[in-house]
């Protein structure tokens, strides 16, 4: 069954229960020194009213080594980077640097309070300053905060902006007729998501057959008048360039609106080419995908608004700015065009010290290298699997390449199956039915961090799984078949869904 | 490689970048520095935050809590930290029942039936919760209470300015709790009313009593905390009739780090499940009947509703989740409440020194947990600089940052690692720079 | 086939070659700073004739990221504490605190150099006289040297402590009359063989039926009058305390010889009784064992070595001492009668730093309790396999147990096959064929570190293995069937060795 | 579970023990201490490790390299640290392929066929290939250099004294290599020539010549090396005709730790690997033929042989042959050779400035790696007390510790890590300190 199989072979995988049925009266993991104060009778402090009842039954108890256990056995479940090539399209899994680790965990930045005053935190208000300058560099946008969480967060921020800038640039009245954002059909869902959330209402352009933004439907949209902004992603999700991106500035720029840019996809881009110099009035990035700061199971994740200088006052306050007194750093709240906060306080911060730390040890002609090497990587592949799978777009790729389950489907194989077979051959899946306007997409991003020893695996797996698709397709539609688990039923969950832990006989909590 | 696709530069790779686009000079960012180099530069403007190694007594939204050593060897684990969102179940099962360990602890701490798998943190869950009030009742006004955390209060304005929601606040009277005007406030336009407890000036609110209101006039009560430890020592505002409850979870095992990464937790009632942003983790179960655990609900998100999705987010905060999970399952039953009963011991012992001070006094009267308001005779940023200079201490925060008016007041955080030696002499620093000023100003 | 197999199941595990076959010429996984002095002809510096010519042809080239994957898959192979009970006996493998590792990296200590002057490292020399101190207090023996780097290490030191002792007492002529070292046929092969480096030759003790140290016997031999002294593991290796030590300790004492004991079994007896209250002189501590630091898949251990008063004369040197000028401390090389040196600087440093950490984490209390807990899973499980396996000595255990395979014999299933079988059953092994004096032994040793549900789930394994057995012995006898690798042969391995990699067309290395 | 075994105490754990030796009180030994009260205190006992944080010069036998971050992280894994000794091949194949790996690097760096899995360190494997040495000549004399480090010839001296091994020491020259006695020294009773390169002072030995003479005696010659980093760039003993080459690893990704755990290095010829002291790994296949590693030639060991066995070692260095591993294959191939060029070209660089300094000089003229014996115009020891009070640089270490009548010569120690700042502060410092003594001691 799994002759073809290198990457990988089965072995002994530890079971764990859920901590809760674990859990044993009276154990403890944890050790605390004794209070050192004299006692003041509880209800002094807190009236019994308000204290909790419940003595927080169901809450483990557990010894430290049952802790450690219980997850060291579980993370021997979970694929990751460090076990190998994580080919998600659009998701940018690069390897995460352990320097990177080292430098978020020096005592003066992970000890240090977010309200220490600016005269206490000038380290840290210099990491901000220095990342700001270099992702504005990076991107050609001279303006940036990094207060946004992720993604979606940057682009809510990055559209509220839009959306300032028409108001204050078009007065009340006119900006209120000017509240439709332009998202191509390809875009990820957190871009109609975020414009939305900003009050916009969404009308989708379409794409070509070449995989590109429909010029002449964005003319038509754009001819409406009441076109605040077009969110594209370049490269878009297909891992294709907008090769017009000037003219679609330009048209869109006409029409009185304003180009946003997804930039979850820079890693083709960082050293090569500048949003900045395309037209590009506001992007975000996600330092948790072109920066290499740990996506962490889901997060956390960083992602900087970057625009012009023209939008800048818009920006989230507070800015870090340089005093004029000294070399030092400060805080400028004092911006009354802002859109206000996005986030308490800064930010991530512990993600922008491993961007920092990422960029400083790349260096100017690492980056590019980076960017190159990831690009090469998505376009062997695109070489190397075009006999076997349907590829859409015959435009080169840059750093992911989007193909499809199209002759798979004729013996009743899918992308879903080609995915869950790819797992017993040892390796994560790519991004499975996105994006959405590909039937089967199956959307491959190798990044840089994979040698080309794992690229010629990833290759032959893919071929070989393409063959099983034609000799065994049940093997293929059955798979994963090495897994300590197989597909779960995600319907019935979704119908009756468990969210948590209940106890046998359920007390409440509290 | 390149030659095996038939590309003899790597320049080649870019020929869909139109030429003029294409950066001919190298970026103007630093040259590559090596591991040394890095490390020692990065230690050097360590060095540069002088707050991070002072006894200090900042809380405000971030707090010093102990971490137990092995928080950070878990969330170490390359299988935890750099994998990505568990969109494959079949090799994700550690991610995911982490996150449902996770999202029942929640559930157990805040008091209510439901919890996702984490929010960005407690200012953007909050603006969240109001988000999904609206939702909820399709009411479209909100009554927040002055003594939210004002970051917290100016994240929500950015959110809900564009949703139609009209936020209205109301003040909090001498004891520093919610005032009186609430009951005006809430009318059945009300999609809720939201209060933070223990609020920002430390005052532990009447969640029960404020639910009634609320829930007298048709609209849901959310209740904020951002001092997670309290919720080892007071009533869970699910148990007091909250219907959202959203919190900072930073003091459950998460470094201060400059105010991030955090995590935000977000807890509801069963019947609002539909309703809830961001990611949810349940149980499923595989052909042979073998338990595990998925992504579900996912109608609810931006994949698959776009624009018509309960909220945008995408990546959240898992790894702080999974250290928060690490951090309550080893602190545990019996370590939750004794955190939280030597905050809460600390702070009254200090709160008593404080307020035998000669020209100190502690303007709010209401029950505290672990942070009081005091007011000091002379101006509270001077006051602070001061201590902070002569005695090393980061003795609170000066509440004129927030509050303009409060010229005097500032925010004191006593947790389970101030020592009682440090809460000494916090008492005498202060006794002393004032005794000093009066001097000087005297002379 | 695995129907009462409930530890574990299978799952995917990643291959990995050597990293001399993944090596690829140029990649390189390191950077420095460039040399920031003039350069030097580095044939000024060192002649043409004394360098290096062959490039170091061979060493790996790889990239950081082919590293970090290299060795997170190839760790994936290993069974470990952290995955669950470890039940080698004689090996004491509880679990090992993270606080310990926290402690042994703080920088002021990871980075003191060992010859540092006294003043610059005041507080690591205090570490060593705390721990010396506590180990003194817990064996009972006053004089403590921590340099032994192992406990066979701690054997060398403490018996040519015995020879040096005698003869100094006996002068070179009578002492040359007593080289026999006598040691019991249970004892661990790093006895004999340390005593055999101290230039004793041994004669070995019979145990009795009952596993214990074979009086008798004992009289007879010291009756000739050559017997420098008497190397006995107490509880023995058999998990059985010695009843008769103190009777023991005088015969030998009487013939002219002294005591050394094994402590390596120190887990059953902490806080319970002290070796120096039962009449012993010498003893060796494994505090890569008793005292939980860790093991590391073969090393480092340290083995210090406690005695008498009337030995400590004869410790390793250097000592620390307290200046009597004040509270500090400082190193004592003026010990004329000392052995010498056993180790260069001071002994495995770190593993001190661990120790004194378990030691002031656990309290006085906590290392009795520990002592309990072991002692109590070890005579669990003894009552939890009786009616299955065979148990040569009806004694109750201290803090480990021995089986045999006697009933499983018959059905042609050994020891090996059990312990094999075990491994499919989530497992790792007991200690098998040790000691040697009991056929097919299982030396069981499950320490305090595990709870009641594993100590079932174990007994529950080797029960369903001794039915195993009997009703399907080839199952046995041919497992592990859920590991990646079967049964290695050991034999092939042995008869023509190969120790190291070689190119495929070797050039030779240098 | 007590009453399930039939005891209703704890006490009854322990009826074997005769009561009269059971200990009735607790020990005398501290009460338990919390994680921070733990840390707190040994940060505290860390702070009076002042030599730690100051720039130092200081070699002999334990060096500061830069240790690439990943090394701790590898040696961190649960999977490493925390199993056995791999007795069970079949779920122990991670530490047994990197213990083979270990065994190839030290082969391809000694130039040498064989190699073990580790002795605790060079010391004892120096003393261990002397035993072997005597094993495999069974002849009973050692020749041995007096540039070999101190501690080790004591360490030596210990193991072989109840060997009937008869060492014999033979001097160095005025270049600080060993001395001509050396012909007359090796006679056709010695088993074996022993000499350290680079040796103590910092010279390269002629190993070459030294193998050819041993070789026409009969003897063997035996090689070790305390800064393994020179192995980058030296010829490796064994294409000189090495027959057993020792060396301390700590220089491979250890960090100093104040003496240890280090690791030894062991290796040697093909015809001998049966008298090797220590675990070795080899491959083995299974019955599918599948690829594995396990421990071999267990009769050379006590399990087995008991005191007939080549060594009592047992538990050797596992952990910290894995970090070396780590660091070797991270280093790769052009790294150690670059590390070991920056070695040694700062080392030039300080014995040039120094040499330089009036009234300083460099008594020994031989090659050399990394140190260098500096001779100065007063008391080597207060010149370094005052170098490290005044200037806070750990300046080296005065040879007065090992050789009383060398009171004006100290080692200094130059590494990679030591930037060309330090060294000119070194320099400077110099020159302050003995001019200012020269004033005082002229006043
Ligand atoms: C193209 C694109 N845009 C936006 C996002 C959202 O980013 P985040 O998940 O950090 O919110 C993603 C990440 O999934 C993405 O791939
Ligand atoms: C009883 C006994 N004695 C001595 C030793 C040797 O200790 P080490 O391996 O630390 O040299 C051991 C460990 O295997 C042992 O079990």
């Amino acid at each position: 069954m799994d002759s073809d199989i290198t990457k990988v072979t089965t072995h002994l995988s530890h079971n764990e229960a859920l901590i809760f049925d674990r859990s044993q009266s009276g154990r403890v993991g944890y050790r605390l020194p004794p209070l050192d104060v004299d006692e003041t009778p509880i209800e002094q402090i807190v009236p019994a009213e308000f204290q909790r009842t419940d003595d927080l039954e169901g809450v483990p108890e557990v010894s430290e080594v049952d802790v450690i256990r219980h997850f060291i056995r579980m993370s021997t479940w979970n694929y990751s980077i460090d076990l190998g090539m994580y080919p998600l399209g659009s998701c940018t899994m690069k390897y995460n640097s352990r320097l990177n680790e080292a430098v978020a965990r020096i005592p003066g930045f992970a000890n240090l309070h977010p309200l220490a005053s600016e005269e206490d935190a000038q380290g840290a208000l210099q990491v901000i300053y220095e990342l700001e300058q270099h992702l504005a560099e990076i991107t050609g946008l001279p303006a940036v905060s990094l207060q946004p969480a992720a993604g979606a967060h940057g682009e809510m921020t990055g559209v509220m902006i839009v959306r300032a800038f028409i108001d204050a640039r078009d007065g009340e009245g006119a900006s209120a007729r000017r509240r439709t954002m332009l998202i191509p059909d390809s875009a990820h869902g957190t871009n109609p998501a975020s414009a939305h959330l900003s009050g916009f209402s969404v009308k989708t352009i379409k794409s070509t057959s070449a995989g590109l933004t429909d010029l002449d439907h964005l003319r038509q949209l754009c001819a409406a008048g009441d076109v605040a902004g077009f969110m594209l992603t370049n490269p878009n999700t297909l891992g294709l360039f907008e090769t017009k991106i000037q003219e679609i500035c330009r048209i869109v720029h006409e029409a009185g609106g304003l180009v946003y840019m997804d930039g979850a996809n820079m890693n083709a881009l960082v050293g090569v080419a500048r949003p900045g110099d395309m037209g590009v009035d506001v992007i975000h990035l996600n330092l948790h995908k072109t920066f290499s700061t740990p996506h962490g199971g889901g997060g956390p994740g960083c992602g900087p608004c970057c625009c012009t200088k023209e939008l800048e006052p818009f920006l989230p306050v507070p800015r870090v700015v340089k005093r004029d007194t000294d070399e030092g750093y400060r805080l400028d709240f004092d911006r009354p065009q802002s859109i206000g906060r996005v986030k308490a306080f800064f930010g991530n911060y512990g993600m922008m010290l491993r961007a920092l730390a990422y960029i400083q040890t790349h260096g100017n002609d690492g980056l590019r290298e980076a960017t190159e090497a990831a690009v090469l990587n998505a376009r062997y592949i695109a070489h190397g699997l075009a006999n076997d799978y349907d590829r859409p777009f015959p435009t080169p790729p840059m750093h992911e390449v989007v193909f499809t389950d199209k002759r798979q489907t004729r013996k009743g194989v899918h992308t879903l199956d080609i995915a869950k077979r790819l797992i017993d051959y040892g390796f994560h899946p790519m991004t499975i039915y996105f994006p959405l306007i590909v039937p089967g997409a199956m959307l491959i991003e190798p990044t840089e961090s994979v040698g080309r020893q794992e690229l010629d695996q990833f290759i032959d797996s893919m071929a070989s799984i393409a063959r099983e698709a034609v000799e065994d397709p049940e093997l293929v539609r059955n798979a994963p078949h090495l897994t300590r688990i197989g597909r779960l039923d995600e319907a019935a969950a979704a119908r009756r869904p468990v969210l948590r832990w209940q106890p046998k006989t359920s007390t409440g909590t509290a | 490689m390149l030659r095996q696709i038939g590309l003899s530069s790597p320049d080649e790779l870019f020929e869909t970048v139109p030429v003029e686009l294409r950066l001919t000079r190298p970026l103007d960012t630093p040259a590559a520095l090596s591991e040394i180099e890095l490390l020692s530069r990065f230690r050097g403007l360590a060095t540069r935050n002088t707050a991070a190694t002072r006894p200090g007594f900042l809380g405000a939204g971030a707090y010093s809590h102990y971490i137990p050593t092995i928080v950070d060897h878990i969330i170490s684990r390359s299988e935890f930290f750099t994998a990505y969102t568990p969109y494959q179940p079949e090799i994700s099962q550690g991610t995911l029942q982490a996150i449902f360990e996770f999202q029942t602890l929640v559930c157990q701490l805040t008091g209510m039936e439901v919890a996702n798998a984490s929010m960005y943190d407690g200012s953007t869950a909050l603006a969240e919760a109001v988000l999904m009030a609206e939702r909820v009742t399709r009411r479209s006004k909100v009554v927040a209470c002055d003594a939210i955390h004002p970051e917290y209060l100016e994240v929500v304005n950015t959110y809900v300015q564009h949703a139609g929601i009209h936020l209205e606040r109301v003040g909090f009277d001498e004891n520093g709790q919610i005032s009186k005007a609430v009951d005006s406030a809430i009318d059945d336009q009300t999609a809720a009313l939201v209060v933070q407890s223990p609020n920002f000036f430390g005052c532990v609110e009447d969640i029960t009593m404020l639910a009634q209101k609320a829930h007298d006039r048709g609209a849901l009560l959310i209740v904020v905390v951002t001092e997670a430890i309290s919720l080892g020592l007071l009533k869970p505002p699910g148990a007091c009739g909250a219907d959202i409850v959203v919190a900072e979870g930073q003091s459950f095992g998460v470094p201060l780090s400059f105010g991030g990464p955090y995590v935000g937790l977000f807890a509801t009632l069963e019947k609002y499940a539909r309703q809830i942003p961001g990611r949810l983790v349940g149980e499923a179960f595989d052909k042979e009947g073998r338990r595990g655990f998925v992504l579900t609900l996912a109608t609810r998100e931006q994949h698959i509703r776009r624009e018509k999705a309960t909220s945008n987010i995408c990546t959240n905060e898992g790894l702080i989740a999974l250290a928060a999970t690490v951090y309550l399952e080893t602190m545990g039953r019996q370590g939750l409440q004794e955190v939280a009963r030597q905050c809460a011991q600390k702070a009254a012992y200090a709160a008593r020194r404080i307020g035998e001070l000669e020209g100190f006094s502690l303007p709010f009267s209401a029950p505290r947990f672990n942070e009081l308001v005091v007011r000091a005779p002379m101006n509270a940023s001077d006051l602070l600089a001061r201590l902070a200079s002569q005695n090393n201490i980061t003795g609170g925060l000066a509440l004129s940052r927030y509050f303009p008016d409060r010229l005097n007041d500032f925010l004191l955080c006593v947790t389970e690692l101030n020592t009682r030696s440090e809460i000494d002499s916090l008492v005498e620093g202060l006794a002393k720079v004032v005794a000093n000023s009066l001097l000087t100003t005297g002379a």
